[in-house]
């Protein structure tokens, strides 16, 4: 399908030497948004790139939909936060034979594609995990804070997480695994009854920011500040204010800003360089460093560079 | 008697709800060709005999037999299959579906792969509607016809079934005498063909016009069946209702007249007209009397009697009350200019199902139960025990949900509702359709009392026997016109019978 | 007579809505914006069918969403861990979504459980059941393996008609996907079934008054139960074209599909109050809610003003249907009163 | 005396459906206290109700909408949307009061315009209120963006979400007082039975001169007044309002918890205590799951099939 349309889209919008990219992101949230205004930042001096946000509702459907209809609008680059890896690839294949290069963030697809912008969640879980571990001593009680599944990060961190915690720490016990939702109050109110069924509980891991401020909440209100050990993920400005703030304990933090740039940059390239996605052999692949904030580093991290 | 086998016999049926007995012990069988009128005052439990008999309710006690085999019970299917048909009290149709559709509701002609053969069904229905002389739309909704014609469908839906015993449930409520008389005949031709019938009225008449025998209950039980020739009015009115009761009933009738009431005019229509609907019309309603408005059905009574109200609005002509012209829009100013109405259709229009005698009597009158902010329950409670009383609503209990209250119970909730707030206008459409003889006497003493206290009433009725016995004057409606007006004592039945069919033809 | 006409107002406003956009939108009026829609709001059309069945029974179902994932995830994991081949699949799909249908038929009409609150408790149980089937989390590397059986991705074959009768080279002509034939099928068997069969009369009869059906011997649970096995299948049909279209399923699939679903038929004149519909307003409602997300992400209007928008065009839309037959009602009437009946 | 007797205890049985469902609610009760004694702590049964708070205000306010046989799709944004409107009056330093007001005026807003759509234009409530989901939604977006708003050092907002009073979250006395408050309104005030009745039968209740059209509205405005009450909560809980909040199935856990208290989503007779039993089953559930850390597909089915029996003895009963 749309293979003249490919043909005629992306020609047909280039005739008029603008360039049309899009961002197609997960569903409104912090990490989207500061992607699109790092993507921004480096698109809008150009002023030959028509660049806007678009929303997939946390649906499959909602993203591969938006995907064709970019293609047949003739965009030249999509920016895709994919839902999932597999669900996505058909649609990565179409926009490629369109001569649509798309640039994938955070989620890598099957599909190979133009280029893959990623902080890994999977070695960053294992990480935390670690670090976790270390700040509770080798010993003790955790719990994790999860998203109801069907968004392939949350397997990946959680996973991550769990690995990280048999290899690094096998004398803590992941006592509760609960589904909060990503969502902060709900983050709060799964934890309150997890701490009345297990009042010695160590830690608290919320697979994002919320869910462990979230935790946080609950440790101020019950006065465990200081003894209770809260990581969480991605490393808001939120996050990393209440890491400073000595009540989390830490998070992994990427410059979000910086991926959306890195990304907007392979894009430039791939647009006005007439470069074409399929004269990619293989797909590049830019791997952000993350860090694992604690209070001892989160000073070194700019304010430029939160988000 | 028949000699016949029973086509349908119940054996020792018995319902009870809660702890209410709605129907004890009850023996009954009916022939073929014999047409038996069931009959008893509201709440007797006859249409819970009925019920179980078609299997629409599944008695707790009893068996029930068709020619002498064991039927099923509560399997309305089952019992349609072995040839019972029933017109029920209440409407039974689906409104948004087509009046061919509904007639044949569940037994539509098929071809092959269940596909509704649409051409045998409506040859079908136009047989039947020609054969039982009735003219009716056969594309239309039902929800959009009126109550009357409504009526006239369920009809059709049991005569469709070419049915071996058909159970009517007050069929003529609503009908006007020309309907009725067509019924009759309709009857007269099934009880011909060997037809059993059961035959549910109010309508005293009635019975002794088309019935064989008849059997009466009382609060749940079977206490006479006779010939119909056996037996005369006084004695069936005794035992339906019981002695004291029986007095009541008869003097309805002889209470003496007051056309033009105390002379003063409460409301006073001219030239009222709605386009296309009706026109013309003008009359003077007095404080002290009551004025019925009679006519065929679809003489736009009802559409008339909706406009002064407020529920409708008139396009022409003028409205005046108490000599000042009335801006009527809507029933909260209808009902500022102290108008009550009672609505014909007490399902649709007039009753909250599914709430209890107690709110459902309280719903008009809501501001006076108010104690600042609050509602008085209390408040609602007493007036509602009084107005129980006053119109012995069976059972008298203002918890019970309305939806489980008898048909004519219903009725007397829903003139109640009105009657509470002691409008100056009161206006009833068809006020005692489906009331037993014992509440209608007392529904017509209320008026009567409403009216030597001042209230001007408006009664719309095609029951020619009630608007002789209740009017101080008479008016006869014929297509949307109001031809005649009459003062009751100087007018005969049959001079009113020939006004209301004059202007047809 | 009431269905056809309110369908043609139906049709009028998705013209006008198309209209609107091929005029203002950017390559709107394109071959493969027509292709997208098929192939993207197909699916949303049969779940709308289906979701017409139970409204037409007076009830609703709030589980289909739930019943799409739990028939993606049947598929996954016979397919990739079971590895069964697609003709195979392709019914056991079906009946898994008959049957959960139907269950949802069973607690309504055996247990007199509302409907609402019936489907909103399978909704959860089908979503969790799915999570616990889920090949993703059984077996780890799946979560990267598609589906390549061709009887499951077959479904989204296109064809191009344009091509094969010659019309491609006058106009640029879209190809048809796979799907929105399974679609049109689905319209025309369902279409058939409720207009012009008894099982069709006796479902609207049983949403129009059900004791009047039962009192009529019409068997009023089976045809409640049939109703939302309907619904169940339609929605492992709407299941096998999603999987095929991203050849996999994720836990989620479907999430969210019950209610723009409800909002399709509703749209469609199917009445809430039950009884009332046809399958022509469901589907023509799916469209019409695609073409505007599509049109207006053409137009290049901001994401969130576009919810803003399309939440006032759902509002015109049941306004405008409902100005018309407030019109014909006024119309019917004088015309009644004017035949002197 | 035996006939009334026999009324009484008649009525008696008639009023044992509702009651099936606390006895239902009882039977989980011993279940998790049995399996889990923590769960049984006066901290965790606190905690039960602080969590049903937000939802049970939202519900409550709900009953009525339901019981004229409306719907209200569009809490969850109303939740968010208000919630940045009282942070951007905190924003502004405007003082508590009005920043409370302008929260609840938004939701009252949301809630009018609802109101007067489906009174006024009798477009059905489920579609008009799913649109206005998607509006309002779209407008938090555009006024909050998607990022978290911070609600810092603001000691008095907060203390509505997190603050104690006699040993009781604060939340939980708004809670209780908005359900007593709704409770007398239907149980004592005429409004409250002309919203069971326009539910039963509107047509009767417009002939027997009630203001249908207003009733209608006003009660919209009050589900969305409840829902605001609810995102302001929610945000002081939080300590920051965010334009995503209430997210889709806010709404189905709000209906839930009304249908769930036996009242009929077609309207009619319904009642606020029993939407409150509604809420607390559907609370204890939840919380007696994550106590015993039961794993979310498992809790799913659970929750589906605790439900479905809960309501099938309900209606046994019946
Ligand atoms: N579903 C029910 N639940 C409880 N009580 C009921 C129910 N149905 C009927 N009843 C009661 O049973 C009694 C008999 O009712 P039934 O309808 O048989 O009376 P009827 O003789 O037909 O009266 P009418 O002439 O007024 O129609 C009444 O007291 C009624 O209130
Ligand atoms: N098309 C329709 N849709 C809805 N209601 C209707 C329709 N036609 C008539 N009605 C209602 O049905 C009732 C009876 O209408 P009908 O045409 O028989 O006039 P009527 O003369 O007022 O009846 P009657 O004289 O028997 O009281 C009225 O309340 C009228 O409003
Ligand atoms: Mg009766
Ligand atoms: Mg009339």
């Amino acid at each position: 399908p749309g293979r003249e349309a490919g043909v005629i889209g992306v020609p047909a919008a280039r005739a008029q030497d603008r360039y049309k990219m899009a961002f197609i992101q997960w569903q409104p949230h912090t990490v989207p948004a500061a992607w699109s205004k790092g993507i921004e930042e480096v698109l809008k001096p150009q002023q030959v790139i028509d660049y806007e946000l678009l929303d997939g509702q946390n649906k499959v459907e909602v993203q591969v939909s938006l995907m064709d209809t970019l293609v047949s609008q003739g965009a030249s680059v999509i920016f895709l936060q994919p839902i999932d890896s597999v669900a996505l690839a058909p649609s990565i294949a179409k926009a490629k034979r369109s001569g649509v290069s798309v640039i994938t963030l955070n989620i890598d697809a099957t599909e190979p594609h133009a280029a893959h912008v990623e902080m890994n969640h999977y070695y960053g879980a294992m990480d935390i995990a670690k670090a976790m571990g270390d700040a509770m001593g080798g010993k003790g009680k955790v719990a994790i804070l999860n998203a109801p599944p069907g968004i392939i990060i949350r397997d990946q961190r959680t996973n991550g997480f769990v690995e990280g915690m048999k290899a690094h720490h096998p004398g803590i016990e992941i006592v509760a695994d609960q589904v909060a939702d990503w969502d902060r109050k709900k983050a709060q109110d799964v934890l309150n009854t997890i701490l009345a069924a297990h009042p010695d509980l160590g830690g608290a891991y919320g697979v994002n920011d919320s869910m462990a401020l979230g935790a946080v909440d609950v440790a101020k209100e019950k006065g465990l500040l200081g003894k209770f050990v809260v990581f969480g993920n991605d490393g808001e400005t939120a996050a990393l204010e209440s890491i400073e703030a000595g009540e989390l304990t830490g998070t992994q933090y990427t410059d979000v800003y910086q991926q959306g740039r890195l990304a907007a940059a392979a894009a430039t390239v791939l647009a006005t360089g007439a470069v074409n996605a399929s004269a990619f052999g293989q797909q590049s692949r830019l791997l952000m460093p993350y860090l694992i904030a604690t209070k001892d580093n989160v000073g070194t991290i700019q304010a430029s560079q939160r988000w | 008697m028949n000699a016949d086998a029973p086509v349908l016999r119940g054996v020792g049926l018995g319902k009870t709800y809660g702890n209410l007995a709605a129907l004890a012990d009850a023996d009954f069988t009916v022939r073929p060709g014999e047409v038996r009128a069931l009959i008893g005052s509201n709440g007797a439990g006859k249409s819970t005999l009925i019920k179980i008999l078609t299997g629409a309710v599944l008695p707790t006690r009893g068996t029930v037999e068709i020619e002498g085999q064991a039927a099923p019970l509560g399997d309305p299917l089952g019992m349609i299959r072995r040839g019972v048909a029933c017109i029920y009290q209440h409407s039974n149709l689906a409104p948004a579906m087509s009046v061919l559709d509904n007639i044949y509701l569940g037994r539509q002609p098929t071809r092959a792969l269940g596909i509704v053969d649409t051409g045998r069904q409506r040859r079908e229905a136009l047989d039947l509607l020609a054969r039982h002389d009735i003219d009716i739309d056969l594309d239309r909704p039902v929800g959009s016809l009126p109550t009357v014609k409504q009526k006239e469908v369920e009809i059709l839906k049991a005569l469709a079934l070419d049915a071996r015993v058909i159970l009517m449930d007050e069929p003529t409520g609503w009908l006007a005498a020309a309907d009725v008389a067509r019924l009759h005949a309709t009857v007269r031709a099934l009880k011909a063909r060997g037809v059993g019938i059961v035959y549910i009225s109010h309508v005293l008449d009635e019975i002794f016009a088309v019935c064989d025998t008849v059997t009466i209950m009382r609060d749940g039980r079977i206490v006479a069946e006779s010939d119909v020739a056996a037996i005369d009015r006084p004695t069936v009115v005794r035992l339906m209702v019981g002695d004291k009761l029986a007095g009541e009933a008869s003097g309805a009738a002889l209470q003496q007249r007051h056309p033009r009431g105390t002379g003063v005019v409460r409301m006073s229509a001219r030239d009222l007209g709605k386009r296309g609907v009706f026109g013309g019309v003008s009359f003077d309603l007095h404080a002290g009397e009551i004025f019925c408005l009679t006519g065929l059905i679809g003489s736009k009574r009802t559409e008339l009697v909706r406009t002064l109200f407020g529920s409708d609005r008139f396009d022409t002509g003028t409205l005046e009350i108490d000599g000042r012209p009335a801006d009527i829009r809507s029933p909260q100013s209808g009902m500022a200019h102290g108008i009550g109405f009672v609505p014909e259709d007490r399902h649709r229009e007039g009753l909250m199902l599914d709430m209890n005698v107690t709110e459902n009597l309280a719903m008009a009158t809501l501001d006076r139960h108010r104690r600042g902010p609050l509602l008085s329950r209390g408040s609602m409670a007493r007036a509602g025990r009084q107005a129980i009383d006053e119109l012995s609503v069976r059972p008298p209990d203002g918890g019970k949900l309305v939806r489980l209250l008898s048909g004519g119970n219903q009725q007397k909730v829903l003139v109640g509702k009105w009657l509470g707030r002691n409008p100056r206008i009161l206006i009833l459409d068809e006020p005692t359709v489906g009331v037993d003889v014992g509440a209608k006497a007392e529904i017509y003493a209320i008026l009567r009392r409403a009216r030597g206290e001042g209230a001007a009433i408006l009664v719309v009725s095609s029951d020619l026997e009630e608007v002789m016995t209740v009017a101080d004057r008479i008016g006869v409606m014929v297509s949307g016109r109001l031809v005649a007006t009459h003062d009751a004592g100087a007018v005969t039945q049959e001079q009113i019978v020939r006004e209301i069919g004059g202007g047809t033809a | 007579m009431k269905i056809r006409f309110s369908s043609a107002a139906l049709l009028l406003f998705f013209a006008v809505t198309l209209a609107f956009f091929s005029v203002s939108a950017p390559r709107f009026a394109t071959a493969s914006t027509v292709e997208n829609l098929m192939s993207g709001y197909a699916f949303v059309a049969i779940l709308a069918m289906g979701q017409a069945w139970p409204i037409l029974v007076r009830g609703i179902d709030l589980s289909i969403g739930a019943i799409v994932g739990l028939v993606g995830m049947i598929v996954f994991d016979l397919s990739l861990i079971f590895s069964v081949p697609g003709y195979v699949i392709l019914p056991l799909a079906l009946l898994a979504g008959a049957l959960a249908g139907a269950l949802n038929g069973v607690l309504i009409v055996y247990l007199h459980l509302q409907p609402f609150i019936a489907t909103l408790a399978t909704l959860a149980a089908y979503r969790g059941l799915t999570y616990s089937i889920s090949g993703r989390q059984l077996v780890p590397g799946l979560t990267t393996t598609p589906i390549r059986d061709p009887w499951i991705t077959g479904i989204e074959t296109y064809f191009d008609l344009g091509g094969s009768i010659g019309l491609s080279r006058l106009i640029n002509m879209p190809w048809f996907p796979l799907s929105f034939f399974i679609m049109l099928a689905v319209f025309a068997l369902l279409q058939v079934l409720l207009l012009a069969t008894r099982f069709g009369r006796d479902t609207c009869a049983t949403g129009g008054n059900a004791e009047a059906a039962r009192l009529a011997g019409i068997r009023v649970g089976a045809v409640t139960i049939a109703a939302y096995a309907i619904s169940g299948i339609c929605a492992a049909i709407a299941a096998l074209i999603m999987v095929a279209r991203f050849t996999t399923a994720t836990e989620a699939l479907g999430s969210g599909a019950e209610l723009t679903a409800i909002a399709a038929a509703v749209i469609g004149g199917v009445s809430l109050a039950g009884g009332v519909g046809s399958m022509f307003g469901p589907a023509i409602g799916a469209f019409l809610l695609g073409a505007i997300l599509i049109g207006l992400t053409l137009q290049g209007v901001p994401q969130f003003v576009q919810q803003i928008i399309t939440g006032v065009i759902l509002l015109a839309a049941v306004g405008y249907d409902r100005l018309l037959v407030l019109r014909r009602q006024r119309k019917l009437e004088t015309a009644a009163t004017g035949a002197g009946r | 005396m035996n006939v009334a007797g026999m009324l009484r205890r008649d009525g008696i049985a008639q009023h044992l459906a509702p009651n099936a469902l606390a006895i239902a609610l009882a039977i989980i009760v011993v279940v998790f206290a049995v399996s889990e004694p923590a769960f049984l702590t006066s901290g965790n049964l606190i905690g039960i109700v602080r969590q049903v708070a937000i939802i049970g205000i939202m519900a409550t306010c709900m009953t009525f909408v339901i019981m004229t046989g409306g719907v209200d799709l569009s809490v969850g944004p109303v939740l968010a949307l208000s919630g940045l409107a009282s942070y951007f009056a905190l924003q502004a330093g405007m003082p508590l009061p009005v920043v409370i007001l302008a929260g609840l005026a938004v939701g009252a807003l949301v809630g009018l315009v609802n109101g007067l759509i489906v009174a006024f234009l009798q477009l059905p409530p489920i579609i008009v209120t799913l649109a206005m989901l998607s509006i309002v939604r779209g407008t938090a977006l555009i006024v909050g963006g998607p990022e978290q708003h911070l609600i810092r050092n603001e000691p008095a907002y907060s203390f509505i979400g997190t603050g104690t009073l006699m040993g009781l979250p604060f939340s939980i006395y708004i809670f209780a007082a908005v359900a007593l408050l709704m409770i007398l309104v239907q149980r004592r005030t005429p409004l409250g039975l002309l919203v069971a009745a326009i539910g039963d039968n509107e047509r009767a209740a417009y002939l027997s001169g009630h203001r249908i059209r207003l009733t209608k509205t006003l009660v919209y405005v009050i589900c969305g007044a409840g829902a605001a009450l609810a995102g302001i909560i929610q945000s002081s809980q939080v300590h920051t309002a965010l334009a995503t909040y209430g997210p889709f199935g806010t709404e189905l856990d709000v209906i839930a918890a009304v249908v769930l208290g036996g009242t009929s989503i077609m309207g009619g007779n319904g009642s606020v205590a029993r939407t409150l039993l509604g809420v607390f089953f559907l609370g204890v559930v939840n919380n007696g799951m994550n106590i015993l850390n039961v794993p979310i597909d498992i809790q799913l089915i659970a929750k589906g099939a605790i439900i479905v029996v809960a309501l099938a003895l309900a209606a046994r009963r019946a």
